[in-house]
Order: C-alpha cells, then structure tokens, then sequence
C-alpha cells in the first residue's frame, strides 16, 4: 500500500482499478460517475490499456461482455438511469457467466429524479431487472477507501466466481475527496481463462464459445442449477456485514454506504447524549445479503432501526430477512436530501419502544 | 489528538470557494489528518452557489457538516442563509462583507483583491485568512498551493501567493 | 437624439458579453462596480445617445434580458 | 416609440439555467418566436431531451414532455400519433440524438414522423461536464479526450447528411448562431421547419451549430467566432434536404 | 360478455385490450408474444386506432411514455430481455406517473435463456431494475381468460392510480389457444386527464408538462413520499390471491400463474391419493404482494409449499413476508422445463414433515 | 478424381437450423470458406446475433460469442479491442442490424473498428415468424404489415448507403447470393472485407440480399428470383465505398 | 358431466399435427368443453418435430397433459420416443405405421393419402380417426373444418373433406 | 462416361430443390418415395451419366449436403 493520496471517489476508483490491473474500460458520460471516466480516458491509453467512450450505456455493457468474453480483466460504470439500461447486458454476462466489474453511482430516482446521492437503487443492483434467475454480487463501500477496496475485491469474486460484481456507492461517495491509499500491485490474474473466446483455437486445440441460449429446456434448467449452485456457494462465502460495536446490546442501526458513515455518528451521539449503547451494524455485501450474521448481530434486541436513504427498500429486505422478534424501525430520506445523524438519533428515539411498523411497500 | 474541523466553504460558483475548501483539505493531509471535501456538484450549480463540507478529523468521519460546523467561509447572502441554521456559538464565521450585511467576522475580499490588484485571486485571501486562523504555519499554504496549482501561468501563481499572504496578515483575523 | 431605447432586465444578465461584441456602435459594456443577486456583472449602456435602434444586442442576447425601442424621430 | 426586440411570448418568466453566452439561449429564443408568429404556441408540444437543453419544459410556453436520454423522436412518435394536429417538436443536443439516440432518430426520420426535430450541436456533452461527442472535432480536447480527438475515438458524425439520406422526409438544414445573418437565417429556417410540419409534409430538421464556451474554454465571444470559423469547416452549412409543394401523410 | 370463442393467448389478450378501448399500441417482435404484435397490427389500424411496429423495445416504451403523457390509453409487450429494455422507460413513466400497460410475457433465461415458459422474471417484474422508489402493478394470469381479464384490471387500475401496470403471463398462456371469452364494452375513459400533455393548453388555460427530473432535493424527496403514499395505498387497496380451498388446513401449495393453474390439479390428486386436504393459494398480484391475506390463508398451517418455474424467486418472497412458524417448502423448474403435478405432489410429499429449508439465495 | 465441390472446414458438424432453402446457409459456408483459404480460422472470433443466425456460434469453426439483438458491433468492438491481431466478425440480420442495432452499426463504422461484419438482408424478421423489419420493401406483406408495407411504417432502409458515408471506413458492399455468378461475387466480396481486416484498413461490411422463402411464403427457388427481380430494384447491388491501400490504425 | 379428453399430436412439423389438435379442440368448444391447446412452439421447431397437448375438460385444467394421457396421435419415431412414457392402459393411441413400427394401433397415413391422392391433406385423415373415435358426430367434423379453413382453395378444402372422410370411416378404428 | 461424381449426405438434405434448380443438366430431382430422419424428402441424382461436375449443385446447397468430384476421363 502506498501513501495517503487526496483524491475523489471518481477518480480514486478509475486508479485503483488501473493498478488492480484492469485491462479495459467501457464507459458512457452520466453525473455522478463522470470523472471516473474522464480519468479513465486519461490513464488507460497512457498505460497501454484499452479505454472506449461508448455510444450509449447499452454499447458499453455489450463491449464489456465482448471484452470479458474474450478474457480480459474489465470494468465499466454508470448511474441509475444508465444502469437500468445495461440491465439485459448484465444478464447475459450472468448468463454466460462473465466476470466483470460495474461500478454503480447512484443518484436520485425514480425516472430522470435528480442528480444528488440516494440509495434508492436498492432493488436496481439486488435484484437485477433483466432477466432470469441470476444474481449479480453487490459491494457497497461507504468511504472512498472502501470505494477503492471493494474495486480490488470486486475483480478477486468476479473472477473467482466467473460473475457480474457491482461497487453500489452513491453520488456522494464517487464526488467527495478524501484521503485514501490505492494498491499499488496488480491482482494477480485468474489461473484459468481458458473458457474465453481469445482467437487461440489452435493454441488451445478446441474452439471456445460465450453463450448464454440453450433451446433445450432440459440444457438450460442444467444451467439454471449450475448457476443456482454457485449462487448459493457465494451466499455462504461472501455475505458480509461489519458490527462496529459488538459490544453494545441496547439496539442497533442497520445501514449501508453513505447513511452507514452517517449511522456511526449518530450512534456516538446516541452513546454520549443519551447513554444508550447502540451499535451500527454496517451492510457491506447488499447480495449477497447477510441474512445469518445480521440475525446473530441483532440477536436478543428489542429495537435495530433500518436508516438508509431511500424509501424503504432495504427495510423491507432487513424485516423480510431477519424474521425475528425483534421490532425493525425506519428512518430515511430519498430524492436526494442526505439523512442526518439529528434524523436517526430522533428516529431511533421516537420508534426504539413501539411496535413493528409497516412501512414498505 | 489533532482538533477536528468542520469548515463550510459557501458562495457564487465564480467565487472560488470549493478551491478554498480543497486546499483545506490538502492542508489536512499534510497534517495527518483523515480528510474528506464534500461539494455541492452537479450543473445546477453554474452560476448558482456552490458548496463544500470539509472535514478533518482523526478517525473517519461522515463527509457531512451539522450543527457541528466548528468554521464556515460565506461568501454571499444565499450561502449566509442557507448556512446559518449550522452556527454555533463556538463556530468561527467570515463572511463577505462586501455582499454580505450581517454582524459577522469578515472582509470585503472583493475590494481587497481590487485594491492590491489580485481580483483573479481572491478567493486565496480567503484561504489565507482560514489558515492563520486555524493556527497552522504560513509554509504549509504556500506548499499546498505549490501543488494544486502546478501548471498555472507564473503571474496567477504569484498573484495566489500574493492574495495568500494578504490574507494570513490580514487584521480582521 | 438617439434612435432607439435600449432597457436591460438586470436580473436575468450573465455578463457574458455577447450583445458588447454585437453593438456595431460599440456603446456597451459591463458595469466594473455591481453585480446582480446571481453574482454576475451585468451589461449596461455608456453611450445610450449613440443607439441606432438596430436590435443587434437582444437578438445575441441569450438570456432575453434586452428590449429595444425605437423612438420617434 | 416601437418595440424593436421583445422577449417573445413563446417564452415562459423561467430563467434560463445556461451558462453566460451559451447560444442554446438564442436558440430557444428563435423556435419560441416562430412558435409564437404562427400562432401555433397553443397547440405545440415540446419534447426536451436530456442534456443542458433538459429543462426546455420549463422555458417554452407550450405543453411539454421530458423524455429519455436520447429517445425524444420517440416519445415525439408517441404523442404525435395521438395528436397529429398538434405540432410536436423535440430539441435534443448532439449526445442526446448522434450517440446515444441514433437509431432513435434515424427511425422516426425513417417512418417519416410529422415532427420538428431541432438539433443543437456543440460538438460536445455540456450538461456533463465536456466529455466529447460523436460530433467532437478532430483535435477538439474533451474532457474524455484529453489529447484532442483522434480517429480510434471515431470521426465527427454528420448528422445532417446522414437523415438526408432518408427516402421521404421534408426538410434537413444545418445553421449556426453565431452571427446576425446566421442568427437570422436559422430563424427562417426554424420557421420552414415548422411550416412544413404544419402542412403535413413529413420529418424536418434544423441542426444549429451552438457554443459551449464552458466545455470548449473559450469566452463567449471567441465561441462564436469558433462556430463560424472552425465548426463550419467540418460541419458546412446548407439545406440537405428539401422536399416541395407535397403532401405526405 | 360474448360468446365462447377459441383463442390463442396472445390473440386473445390482443382483441381484448382493442375492445376495452385501447387508443394505441407499440411493440417490437419478440417470441413468444409475437401473434400479441401481430394481431394488434391487423386490428388497431382497422379500427382507426394507433399501432407502431417500433425500432425497438426501448422505442417502444418510449413512444407508450410519449402516447400515455399525452393522455391516451396505451399498451406495449414483449418478453424477458425485451422487458430489461424497457425498464428505463417504465422508471420513467413511473417517476411522471403515467397510466400505461405493459404485457410480460416471459420465457426462460438468463440471457438469451430460451423461448420457453418460465416464471423467472419474478425479481424483473416484481422489483423493477430501473432506478430509484418506484413500483409497478403487477397481476399475474394463470389461463387465458384470467390473461384477458386481467387486461382490462390493468387499464383500470393504471388509470386509477397514474401508474405503469403490468400483466405477467409465461410463453405457455400466450401460445396454447384456449377457451374464452372477451369483453364487448370499452371501460370508461378516466373523468380526469386534464393533467395530459394534449397540446391543448388553449382550451385548458395552462400548460401541462409530463416529467420526473427534480433537481431540487427537497422536491424530489417531496415526490417520491407522495408516490409511496400512493404505493401504500394501492399495497392496502390491490393485493389479491384466491384462496381456492378454503376448507382445506391440512397444508398449501403457494403459486402464480401456470404453476398455479398445475397446482390445483396437484391439490385434487393429493386428496384423491394421498388424503390430504392442501389447498391451493393462487397469487393473482405479484405486486402488491398479498402478504397479509397470505399469512391468514396458512394461518396454524405446519407446511406450505411454494411451487415456481423459477430457481426460488417467489420462496424467497413468501418465506420473507409470511415470517410465520409455517415450514415453507419449495419446488421448482427453471429453463422452460414445466413443472409437472407429479413435482408439486412428489414435492409435498417429500418435504411436509421437514425442516424450514434454505433455497433461495 | 479431383474434388470440385467439399464441405468446408470453416464449418463445424452441426447441421444448420435453417429453414429448407435459406439462403443463410450459403453465406454461411462462402464466409467459412474465405476463412479456411484466408489461413484464419484459427485466430478468428465469430459475433453472433439474435436472428435465425443465433446459432452461427456453432456453426463457423472458429471462437464464438453470442450477442444480444442488435448489439453485434459492440461486443465485437470489445473483443477486438483486447485483441487486435485476431480476426473479428460479426453476422446480422437486418432486423438486428438495421433496426434495434442501428445505433450499434452506425457507431462501430464511425470508429472505424477494424472488423467486418456479414449484413444478411432478407427484408424481413425470419426468426420471430415473418414481421416488417426496416429493409421490408414497399407492399411486401409481413406478419406485421398485413395490407404490405406502408410509408406509414418507414421506406425500407438502405444500410450499405448510410455506412458508406462513414468517413473512414474500409469497404462496403451489397451482393446477393441468387444464382451462380452473384455467389462466386458475394464470395469474392467477403474474402475483401476480410483481407481489409488483416490489412487493418479498418471496417468492412458486406451486405447480402438473401432470401427468407418461409416469410415470403415463396419457394426456395422462387424466392431466389424474387431476390434477383425484386429486390436488387430497392436494393441495387454495388460497392458503395472502397478505400485502397490506406492503413489505418 | 362430458369425459374428460387429453390428446396429445405428435410428428414431423410437416405433418400438420398441430391443426389436428386445434381442430379437436374446435369440436371441444362446440361440445361446450373447456377447452386448452398447447402447441411446441418456436422457431426450433421448423423441420424438427411438433407437438401440442389438447385438454378438453368441464372446469379448466392445467393445459399440459402427463400420465393422465387419454389419446395420442404420434406420427413419428421422435413423437413415439417422447410420448410413449406418458401412455396408460386406457390411452388410446393411433401411430403413423408407416414411420413407426410398434405394436401400436394406427395407419400408414402418408400411403393411404397418397393412395387417395390427398397427400397433403394427410393430417385430415387422422382428424377423422380422432372424431370417430371420440364417439363423435361426423358433421362436427365437417362444421369445425369449415370454420377453420375458410379462405383456402376449393379443391384444398375438398381434399380435406375428402381425407377427413377416409379416416372418419377407417376400419382400424 | 460421367465426367463428375456427385454424392449427397442424405441426412442433411431437406429438400429445397435448390440444387435441382442449379444443375445445368437437369438430372437432380427429389426422391419421392422416401424421407430422411428429418422427414425430408431428399435430393438425388437420377441421371449420373450426364454430370459435368459443374459444382453449381453444391454451391447452391444451402446445408453442404452434396460432394462433388471430378472424374478421371
Ligand atoms: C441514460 C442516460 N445516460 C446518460 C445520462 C447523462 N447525460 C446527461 S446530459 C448528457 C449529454 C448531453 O450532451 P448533449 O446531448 O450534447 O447536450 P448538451 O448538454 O451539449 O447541450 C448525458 C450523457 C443520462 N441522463 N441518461
Ligand atoms: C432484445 C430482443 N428483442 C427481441 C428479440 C426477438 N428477436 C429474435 S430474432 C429477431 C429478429 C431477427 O430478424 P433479423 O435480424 O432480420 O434476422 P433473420 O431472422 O431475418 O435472419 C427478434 C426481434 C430478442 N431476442 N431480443
Ligand atoms: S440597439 Fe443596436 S445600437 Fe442600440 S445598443 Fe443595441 S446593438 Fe447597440
Ligand atoms: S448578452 Fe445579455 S446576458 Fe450577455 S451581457 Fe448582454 S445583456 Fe447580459
Ligand atoms: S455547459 Fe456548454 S452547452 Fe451547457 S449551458 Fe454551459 S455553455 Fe451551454
Ligand atoms: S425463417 Fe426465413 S430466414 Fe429464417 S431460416 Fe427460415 S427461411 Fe431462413
Ligand atoms: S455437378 Fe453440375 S452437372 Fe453434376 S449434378 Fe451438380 S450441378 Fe448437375
Ligand atoms: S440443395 Fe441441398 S438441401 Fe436442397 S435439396 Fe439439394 S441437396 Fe437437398
Ligand atoms: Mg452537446
Ligand atoms: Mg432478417
């Protein structure tokens, strides 16, 4: 690791992604995600590496199949709206399972919404919205650090697991500057690659094909379980959450991203103004979701509240998936407006003795 | 254990004030500091206001400034509004008092940087003044500077050095 | 006698200079000493006798801050 | 006293969000008053696109939808076969309909749609802060360019060419805005534009070459002189297309 | 109601829509919706009604946002990848609150997948995968007469709540020919379009624009409560299954759809053979998900199974939101592979005296 | 005993999915021939699309990767862009090239991308049962157009013309493959574009008028003379650009 | 309350097995069953083989047919292969004798049409055995066909007739 | 003597006629006795005598059904 850089999360992505080794980019100008493009456009051809300007969301999820098929090491990136697009792109890499890295800053929604940070893109990046029965691995850093960890990690599961895997941050995260420290070697490359479509027939004594049809319905339920199986494999390994207090009992806020940065903060404050020992518990995989570890982590609560910064998405997820006793609250905003930690110290104040709400939709 | 610093850098988009709060932030860095600059962005912003959050703290912090703001830079009425719900009694305040009328610490920077000849850099007065008054070494602006501004014309640099120091001696401060 | 009145509706100016460049009389400018509540200097005439009531300001205005009349001889 | 230059009431009391001296302000104004002197403002509907241009909603006193990124011919498709008499017009940027949204336009071209299509070409992404555009000069330095265009990023689309192509449309012209005569002369090309709408002679067309001083980091001034002087040596200025005296629909 | 005719699904729902009073219809060919397309462009310009054959899915909804601003009754179809397509534009005509309706007809995936019948597009219709806090109406047939029924249910509730609506059929219900009747009464026009960008801001005295861009935070955050207000409404309003057998307590058999429509044959020949008295509860909305009238449906039931041509999309969903003591199960196919009664029976069989299973991932 | 005629070795075992007499399969076995006499077959990539050529990654003994409809060009791009020494091809149907691809061509020509891509026309979808595509010619009757092609649904839409106006691309050309000679030609053609690609002289595209007798409702044989008589008239055979010895890259 | 019946056609896609299984499911309709058909369907199946199941039930049921099979009509190998596990005691099964060589009840259909000169209207004639077998009424026959291939040539629909005929009165049934 | 010799992989064929079409000899016809697994009629040579060995059968088979050789004279 190397010293501590003052960088923005745009740009400290598009460098750390060079020297993780990325091989290819494929991007389509859209705010918040435009400097990770521009300075892709900067260091990728002075590196040697391949870097595109698509012409439209679409074309840029079809190079990146294209690339990944052909075996390389590649990423692209996108907001709400460009992501939504890409969307049948990242079933076919699913499909034929390709491994790729899309970075996903979301802005505010639904529609056109508006530029500000939200995590109203819950669902978009969980549970896909193209089509079939696939799965996409989600990180969701909640600094530029982790920004640029989770790149790093993003390459080792996609590879590891031949799979789409999606950085989620939000605008916030990819605008600010922070300090930060970017890898300073590349990862290294899969063992493997012999299933790509490289042009190196002769070398490899058989033709390779990336494809994700089979008009057998029995070859394709085959498939279906193969995938299956290896989602489930994921779901086991890679599920992951961070307690930050796993000493403190009195309840906890459940948050990912942004609002897990704000989170810790109000349960400082939640600590110091009102003794109450609060521990945030901080999503770091969104899918695979940390059913398991989150039911250990809140085990015994009377009270977790959710905070994130849409309405309800991941709320509902939390309720769905803890199926305990213990009371889930809601706190959030949407459309841009940023939680405060005033928000969650009140909301947690406000809902910490009640009855399960019903809130999402 | 380094004071942790909450500034909120506010004005005119042409006013410079983002800039401001980045060399902040570059200050920190060189402090040791764990640093985050969080600003207002978009197109929206042409020609409006713009803002940034900057934060230097021990441990990481959120990027976002509350009722905590320990220094604000305001540089117009609508930053004024906008930010005045977040002062606190213990928060240091300068504003432009040449746009802004209000009982607050500040400067007409506008009329200074005209008087010395530095209108392109006024926003460095700024900076200077922030810097004195967070206690840190005149060095480390200039440093700072060095390296943001690498590449500018040697006149600009200089002007930004001369507004600089306009601005760490300045009294009002 | 000037020919035409030019008025300029202040708040909507962005100083961006272009109606100066289109005067052909050259009577335009921004005004050094003010800025308007978006922060922009704002285009003012210097020589308003000069006017010939020729339009060319507004239509290269790009913010509809210029009317032009002309004035009766 | 007579009014020589007004603001034209095709225009809603909305400030404009451009920066100073962006022509896509001139523009506006010059569909706003045509919409305006063919007394046709109460039966038009605006479709704004995505880009700097995205607000168009807000500034032209017409009904209006937002529409896509690049998909405004065909939401224009969409309402103008509901209400084909209503002038429906989109104003779309060179991102928005020569990358994102070609074959969105080239398809409404193709089917003839009875729509006003205006086009605003700054060789460039503004709202985005400068990346390049399919229509980005060679040389021309972008945000995503940042060593000036060269040919692997692919050559300056021409647009205005290729919907000429098209078998049936009525008219496809290329203006500028960056003089008096120019600025006069897409005025009436604008008018044409709609006029052909209004007779129901098919597709038409207005590309208007337009600074973005922001993004190509000139003053507004030397932007203008930018368009006339370098723009138009790629982008030649000219009616592409022209169809007379027929009725298609 | 008319006569018995023998229609083929996608014919079917084709000729109702025109006779419930469909102004206009845009589409792109995709198996197996392809006689859907077909048959509106014979019937729609025949009757002075508007059809495009559009350049694309994303064309298409484009120009269904386009129509439906402008205050017509409109419709698109297609399938699986065809949906992914679509789903920036069905933000979109969320975010501006446009009645539309939109018909899935799936096949199986991921990725190209096949053209076969499968429900694996539960999570691409259920959960969106455009961006932001929006959701779609979705009703799920499990005949063609449900599917032409469910049509008009479509128009009027996308009219009554301003939203995208979607009927969600599988490849089988739109190709088998079936028995059926089809409405001879177009619904009444909604009282109120007055908010339709029409172009008739004359008559009207004053504009009407059709959008969903906020750049004000505190507007955008304005709206989206006011769209999850209204989702709430509809959650408590819509949500819909049919408890077939009411009587019946021994156990259940959860599914939409096809599957369901196997269930029930599945239910009589548990009690025939086996002496079971399952019942069988039939999904007829997707979203909202009929959660409560669900947990009432299984209440003090030791075992539920949910039967799904998907790898566990909808167990996932039943499992979360029913968060009661009852043992779900699961059985399913993927891939175009139809779930057989034999499966569903086996299936029970097999696991009604177990253990709460994890399969979904 | 020589052999005149033998299956190639660009071809892998499996039996074709055409339909009796299409065309596809002709084209199919001239684009495997030029890339077993070319001596790159072992370093080629084949792109298929979403057409009754989906299964053309198992057809063509090369590396394959099956794209979504219409986005053929860019996954190509993808690839050549990793591997610029390999030969890339994309194979589409005018459906998938001309309508929902169109954006997809058009930018990929613009680039200039070094590949070449078969462009089979058939004036029709074959694979989804017979509707319009873009190239259904006036008054052909599809699944869709039940009365025959209107110009209420677009004029047919001549692709080679449009991509030739690219500024830098290599070489366009239509052929057909309809009788003896128009075969060898098509044949002669493709080895061009191909050689183009080795030369990196950059993109090149052959478009072949090719035949769907299923959605004609026209015999195999009938349908070879519809191609020649019918729709060479809205289709004319030709090279529409051809840049000589220019390398590019 | 009527039997229920579950058909399933199989054969070459040229067979013309999926408008036996429309047209019986056109008789259902007029019988006052409800009816289902559910055609193999896509493109995969040109030149290969064709199926659909056909259930003519009194409440609908599901649309696919298992070991429930009441009739099958398999005109092929690949047809027998792939139904034979679903047939019972009580199916009543007619094959293609001259493409199948099983122990099975049938007809040489291709020869008898040929023999007739109906050659394509083969598909009639196993409509017509279904019919009869069924226990229908001849008429039915007549009427569904009728309805169904209004528009076709004169001399088609004669040979249909024709063809229906022949397999109507068939000793084999 | 027969100048070619022209051989059909019988299981690929399906019958178009575009070969009969081709041949400039006019000795290719579908065999109308029999159908291969596939159900297709299939092309057969009625007239070997008579081939040239043109090849013109087997560039226009579509599935590569038919060899054609050149026979020793
Ligand atoms: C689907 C989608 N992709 C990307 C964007 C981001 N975006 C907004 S404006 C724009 C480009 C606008 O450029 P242009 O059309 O040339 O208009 P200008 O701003 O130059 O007037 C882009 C890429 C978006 N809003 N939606
Ligand atoms: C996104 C998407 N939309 C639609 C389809 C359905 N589809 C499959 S092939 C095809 C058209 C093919 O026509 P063409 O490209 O002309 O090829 P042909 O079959 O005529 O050779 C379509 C629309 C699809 N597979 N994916
Ligand atoms: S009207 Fe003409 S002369 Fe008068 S100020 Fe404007 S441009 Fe100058
Ligand atoms: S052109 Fe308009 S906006 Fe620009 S300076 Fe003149 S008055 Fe102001
Ligand atoms: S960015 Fe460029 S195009 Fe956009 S408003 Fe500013 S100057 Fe105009
Ligand atoms: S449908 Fe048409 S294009 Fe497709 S294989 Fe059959 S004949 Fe060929
Ligand atoms: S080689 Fe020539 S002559 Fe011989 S069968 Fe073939 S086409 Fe006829
Ligand atoms: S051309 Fe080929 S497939 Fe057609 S009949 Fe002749 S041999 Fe058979
Ligand atoms: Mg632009
Ligand atoms: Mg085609």
């Amino acid at each position: 690791m190397s010293k501590v850089e003052f960088l923005k999360g745009n740009e400290a992505i598009a460098k750390a992604a060079l020297n993780y080794g990325l091989e290819a980019f494929f991007g389509y100008p859209i705010t918040p995600q435009n400097e990770l493009i521009e300075t892709m456009s900067n260091i990728m051809p002075a590196n040697g590496r391949v870097f595109v300007q698509a012409e439209s969301e679409i074309a840029a999820i079809n190079m990146v199949y294209g690339a990944a098929g052909a075996g390389a090491r590649v990423m692209t990136s996108s907001s709400s709206v460009g992501i939504a697009l890409k969307q049948e792109g990242i079933s076919f890499c699913a499909g034929s399972e390709l491994p790729c890295v899309i970075v996903s800053v979301s802005r505010s929604g639904p529609g056109l919404g508006g530029i500000l940070p939200a995590q109203s893109d819950y669902h978009q990046s969980v549970y896909g919205g193209g089509n079939g029965d696939y799965r996409v691995i989600v990180l969701a850093p909640a600094s530029v650090q982790e920004a640029v960890d989770d790149v790093g990690k993003a390459f080792v599961l996609a590879e590891k697991y031949r799979n789409p895997t999606m950085v989620l941050l939000d605008g916030a995260i990819a605008q600010m500057m922070a300090s930060v420290k970017l890898p300073t070697e590349p990862l290294p490359y899969p063992d493997n690659t012999s299933w790509a479509a490289s042009g190196a027939a002769k070398e490899r004594g058989s033709r390779n094909v990336i494809n994700s049809l089979y008009l057998d319905p029995t070859k394709l339920y085959a498939h279906n379980q193969k995938l299956h199986a290896k989602y489930r494999e994921i779901a086991k390994n890679e599920a992951w959450l961070i307690d930050h207090q796993p000493e403190s009992h009195d309840g906890a806020i459940i948050a990912y991203g942004t609002s897990a940065k704000i989170a810790l903060g109000a349960v400082q404050r939640l600590k110091d103004e009102h003794g109450l020992n609060v521990k945030c518990i901080q999503l770091r995989t969104l899918w695979p979701f940390p059913k398991q570890a989150l039911k250990e982590a809140i085990k015994g609560m009377k009270f977790a509240l959710v905070a994130e910064m849409s309405m309800g998405q991941l709320f509902q997820d939390v309720l769905a998936f803890t199926r305990t006793d213990t009371v889930i609250g809601y706190v959030g905003k949407a459309g841009g407006e940023i939680i405060t930690s005033d928000d969650i110290v009140l909301g947690y104040l406000a809902q910490m003795g009640g009855e399960q709400i019903e809130h999402s939709v | 254990m380094k004071p942790t610093i909450k500034l909120v850098c506010a004005g005119f988009g042409g006013q410079g004030v983002l800039s401001v709060g980045q060399l902040i932030g570059m200050c920190g860095i060189e402090l040791g500091y764990d640093v985050s600059w969080m600003p207002s962005y978009g197109p929206e912003m042409r020609g409006g206001t713009a803002n940034c959050h900057v934060v230097l703290s021990n441990i990481g912090q959120s990027p976002f400034i509350g009722k905590d703001m320990t220094h604000a830079l305001l540089m117009n009425d609508a930053a004024f509004n906008k930010f005045k719900p977040l002062i606190n009694d213990d928060t240091s305040v300068v504003i432009h008092t040449g746009l802004i009328h209000q009982h607050y610490p500040g400067c007409d920077f506008s009329a200074l940087a005209h008087e010395h000849g530095v209108d392109k850099s006024m926003n460095m007065i700024a900076f200077g003044m922030l810097v004195k008054s967070l206690g840190w070494d005149e060095n480390l602006g200039y440093k700072v500077m060095k390296s943001k501004f690498k590449g500018l014309s040697k006149s600009l640099i200089e002007n930004n050095e001369k507004a600089f120091r306009l601005g760490f001696t300045h009294e009002s401060v | 006698m000037p020919k035409g009145k030019v008025t300029f509706e202040e708040a909507l100016c962005k100083g961006c200079e272009l109606c100066v460049h289109a005067c052909p009389k050259k009577i335009l400018k921004l005004d050094g000493q003010r800025v308007n509540a978006n922060g922009y200097k704002v285009a003012i005439i210097f020589d308003p006798e000069e006017c010939i009531a020729c339009g060319l300001c507004a239509m290269f205005c790009p913010d509809t801050v210029i009317t032009v009349e002309r004035l009766a001889q | 006293m007579s009014t020589v230059f007004k603001k034209t009431g095709g225009l809603t009391d909305t400030p404009f969000s451009y920066c100073p001296g962006c022509t896509h302000g001139i523009i506006h104004r010059l569909v706003a008053e045509v919409l305006e002197e063919l007394g046709i403002l109460d039966r038009s509907i605006t479709i704004a696109s995505v880009g700097c241009s995205v607000f168009a909603y807000d500034y032209f006193n017409t009904d209006a939808l937002q529409s896509p990124h690049g998909r405004a011919p065909a939401v224009a498709t969409g309402v103008k076969r509901m209400h084909p008499d209503k002038i429906v017009f989109t104003y779309q940027g060179d991102g928005d309909l020569a990358s994102i949204g070609a074959a969105e336009i080239i398809h409404a071209a193709n089917r003839n749609e009875n729509i006003t299509v205006i086009f605003v070409n700054n060789a460039i992404y503004g709202m985005t802060g400068g990346q390049m555009a399919p229509t980005t000069l060679y040389n021309q330095v972008t945000t995503t360019t940042p060593l000036g265009r060269e040919a692997i990023s692919g050559a300056p689309l021409k647009m205005s060419e290729m919907i000429a192509t098209m078998e049936h449309i009525a008219y496809v012209e290329r203006c500028m805005a960056a003089d008096g005569p120019s600025i006069m002369k897409t005025k009436r090309a604008i008018r044409k534009a709609f006029e052909c709408q209004m007779n129901n002679e098919g597709f038409s067309m207005i590309e208007v070459l337009s600074s973005c001083n922001i993004g190509w980091k000139l003053s507004p001034v030397e932007s203008l002189n930018y368009i006339k002087n370098t723009m138009t040596q790629t982008f030649p200025l000219g009616v592409f297309r022209e169809r007379k005296n027929e009725t298609n629909h």
